[in-house]
């Protein structure tokens, strides 16, 4: 267990990531890796095309203020209880994103494609939704073994790279996730995966009967930066809640391109 | 009655309603953002005896999920789900419901909104779904929506068990006709004329001829919603939470 | 949680079991519910269809050798070291059975397109294999996201029951499986699970950050009955070692119906 | 030397072979029931200063896995496994695999074996696949299989990044040309004549005009079988270990 996995640096974990890739990033409750968003936007990572899973909030939103991004993939772009994401609003009011609107089970389906290394996966409903129709990458076909049975066909969804923030590692870089499930299926379905977690414990999960079965083993991962807090302002579990001042602000300041680089830029200095 | 404790009677109402239409429910899931349904699903599960299980997206505590977010729409796919709760930027007497967008064209609609999540998924697959959209208004409630997210029925080659079951508003409660296609208002929420409705709402429905009164909470639902349900939310709905305590001590 | 799920004896779990059904049961290292096993012999079932995820041990074998099975879908039928299943091998002779032939990653795929409700799923490899031609739940079709890309579409496996062991459960009827993740495809796939364990621990699993993401929930289960070293003479986890002695001597005794039936007679006797 | 100290020899020689195959993946998986090629995995980690992952299926302790056995297949599929082993009941010289059975037709072979367990899906899709049998009889290598559990190779247009990489047996060791779809005898295990390996092939081989003797296991090799792999494998193949055991002794 030499070469990998590697503990880095947050800067240097977002090296890992190119301009253009395809990026898959959790929701709000899964564990985002906002201290590393910091580094993202300090890096100046260009035509992103993100995709949210199923969902994206604040993150997803200062990456498109931030002009990290070119493609959104996501079944909705929400602060939750503080609104829409204002510039994810305005970026699509300026055409400067282009959008594949998506319902969530759509985009676990698709990851579980790539998980499973098929091209693509059948799902039922979405057939009479206008989203269909704006996406190129969903067909209609036919069940085989049934008569007049009209299913959407999705092709996989491989990301490039996935960056989350997860409980702990252990020395070996084994991540456990707990119930946050989601991060193994983006581990598993892209090519490669950055974690930032709370802490590194000296211990190995795989042996533990407790942690092994919701623990994301060392080989998907490859690179692992401690980052404490490093969901804040989000809530991460039980860990702590999330810095309700703090997302208001920014659901204010970011009404705005100015008061959005003001307020960023005063984060990023914290 | 002042202001804040008519707004608090008027939630208190719409939780009591959510919670009645959900009675003999196995499982009733919740969706983000949806505080006035989770108050009601909660409601219902103290109301079953704690047998009704309700799992609300977004919360540790009602969350008997452990399989990641795509366990939620597993289950409903494989029949475990028997209500969920959807609502809309704009609805249409079709049963068509709009969380992307109005005005203009797709995608650089007048007014975006946060997006379809689960919507175009659910709604085919979960027997009961509950319309839930407080405002009552033609801005809301359209002839015909401007994105279909998901649309309130499919032809007969389509695999769907789901669909509208009612429609709850701040105004009254529709039931959705599965054979016509139609909303048909069911009740009038206490103090609120048919004309009301009619004024506020762009597509055609039926009605009976007398139309009932939305009933009350009663007076266990009151004690509930103020006590069990409004600690259970502060976990998931942090804000609504407040609004509710606020309206207490108001 | 009153009604659900129901703590019952040994004899009473497989009551919800049916001639004819469909039943799925867990590879020798998952946790195979061999106390049941008894009880599913004693019960005397009929033309069960058994679907081994993915392949079936002595479980397997004996369940043919009482003659409750008429069809069988695996990957194979072994007792590893110990060889093929004798059982097995001359109900094939017999004719006794219906075989259905397939390969690991086809059973689990199949199960996991009934844990998303879907009809059928895509999956590699497979093509030029006999396997194929011997199964009328198995079609080529065609990538509709591709040009000339011939891939197999499977239909999905839903099992009317499955049966399993596992290492505890709460007083809720959540159950630990720890890295038996098996176990949950099984459940989400199977219109009735039943379960055996170990033990009940005095504790709700779902509250347990530890646990809770190595959970089954216990919305997926029909009935849990407690057998202490229920998964005996097979291995479970490190709690026992498999029963060398048991196994040598089924693996012979077994090679004749004669010998088989004694070794049961006494099995279940004691 | 007795007949215990040579089987063990040859034992050695394959585990070392194996090995040396090895060399330079980065994730080796090894299915169920196969000590020698678990052993000979366990020998390359070893040799790689544990920078090689290993999974053996059936072992707690060598196996990453947490998703459930779904996860091998799912690796494969991901291009996160380098190398896998096959065997077969019967093995033809196209590379053909029979896991199932020889004998009249199937389902009623004369002879029935397992089953095809995952080969006809990690034959397509991971790069080196090793074929081992150590029985080296025309019973075994027949000009055609009698069932094809997994095909050797493709058509163009079927999806397919794996396939054999070489065949080790009792004998000897194949290489397999893709090109020319047919195996290569690149080395004799010592005392093993040409004569002997045509006799027992029921295929048809190629081989160079000077065939070289198969490359014994190096003195540190033969002290990881002994100490290591032994001791890992009594875990996973306790009957193997067992047999690997009295040998020592012998």
């Amino acid at each position: 267990m030499k070469s990998n996995p590697i503990f880095v640096s947050l800067a240097n974990l977002v090296q890992f990531i190119s301009d253009g890739d395809k990026i898959a990033i959790p929701k709000d409750t899964s564990g985002v890796a906002m201290s590393a968003t910091k580094e993202l936007i300090k890096k100046n990572l260009k035509n992103l095309h993100i995709v949210c899973v199923p969902i994206g909030g604040i993150q997803a939103d200062m990456l498109i203020g931030a002009g990290l991004v070119s493609t959104v993939e996501s079944s909705a772009i929400t602060l939750g209880e503080y609104g829409t994401g204002p510039r994810f609003l305005q970026a699509l009011k300026n055409n400067e994103i282009k959008m594949l609107d998506s319902t969530c089970p759509a985009i676990y389906a698709g990851l579980q494609a790539a998980e499973k290394g098929i091209p693509f996966i059948p799902l039922r409903g979405i057939i009479g939704s206008d989203l269909l129709e704006n996406r190129s990458d969903w067909k209609v076909g036919e069940n085989p073994f049934s008569e007049d049975d009209p299913i959407v066909f999705l092709k996989a969804i491989r990301p490039d790279v996935c960056i989350f923030h997860a409980h702990s590692a252990d020395k070996h870089g084994n991540v456990f996730v707990g119930r946050n499930r989601d991060l193994i299926t983006l581990a598993h379905a892209s090519a490669c995966t950055l974690v930032t977690v709370e802490k590194i414990i000296d211990d190995d999960f795989l042996s533990d009967n407790l942690r092994a079965g919701a623990t994301l083993p060392a080989i998907y991962t490859s690179a692992i930066s401690v980052a404490e807090r490093g969901a804040e302002p989000l809530a991460f579990g039980e860990e702590y809640a999330e810095d309700q001042e703090f997302l208001t602000k920014y659901s204010i300041a970011a009404k705005t391109q100015a008061g959005f680089e003001k307020f960023i830029a005063s984060w990023l200095s914290a | 009655m002042n202001q804040a404790s008519s707004a608090k009677s008027k939630i208190e109402l719409l939780i009591a309603s959510i919670a009645r239409s959900l009675e003999g429910c196995r499982h009733v899931a919740v969706g983000a953002s949806s505080p006035i349904p989770g108050a009601g699903a909660l409601l219902a599960k103290h109301l079953s005896k704690n047998t009704m299980r309700v799992s609300i997206l977004g919360s540790e505590r009602h969350n008997f999920f452990t399989d990641g977010g795509v366990e939620l729409f597993d289950l409903a796919a494989q029949g475990r789900i028997d209500a969920f709760f959807l609502g809309g930027g704009q609805i249409d007497g079709d049963g068509n419901i709009n969380l992307v967008g109005a005005g203009d064209t797709y995608p650089q609609h007048t007014v975006r909104w946060p997006g379809s999540f689960g919507s175009a998924y659910m709604y085919y697959l979960v027997p009961k779904v509950i319309l839930f959209r407080e405002e009552h208004s033609r801005r809301v409630f359209v002839p015909k929506v401007d994105f279909i997210s998901s649309p309130g029925s499919s032809s007969n080659n389509i695999y769907r068990r789901g669909g509208p079951m009612s429609l709850l508003t701040n105004l009254c409660k529709f039931s959705f006709n599965k054979n016509e296609n139609e909303f048909r208002l069911e009740s009038l929420h206490p103090g609120v004329t048919l004309e009301e409705v009619l004024n506020n709402t762009g597509f055609s429905f039926t009605h009976p001829k007398k139309i009932p009164v939305t009933e009350l909470p009663s007076y266990e639902m009151m004690n509930t919603i103020q006590s069990l349900i409004q600690d259970q939310l502060s976990e998931i709905y942090p804000i609504f939470a407040k609004r509710m305590a606020a309206f207490q001590k108001g």
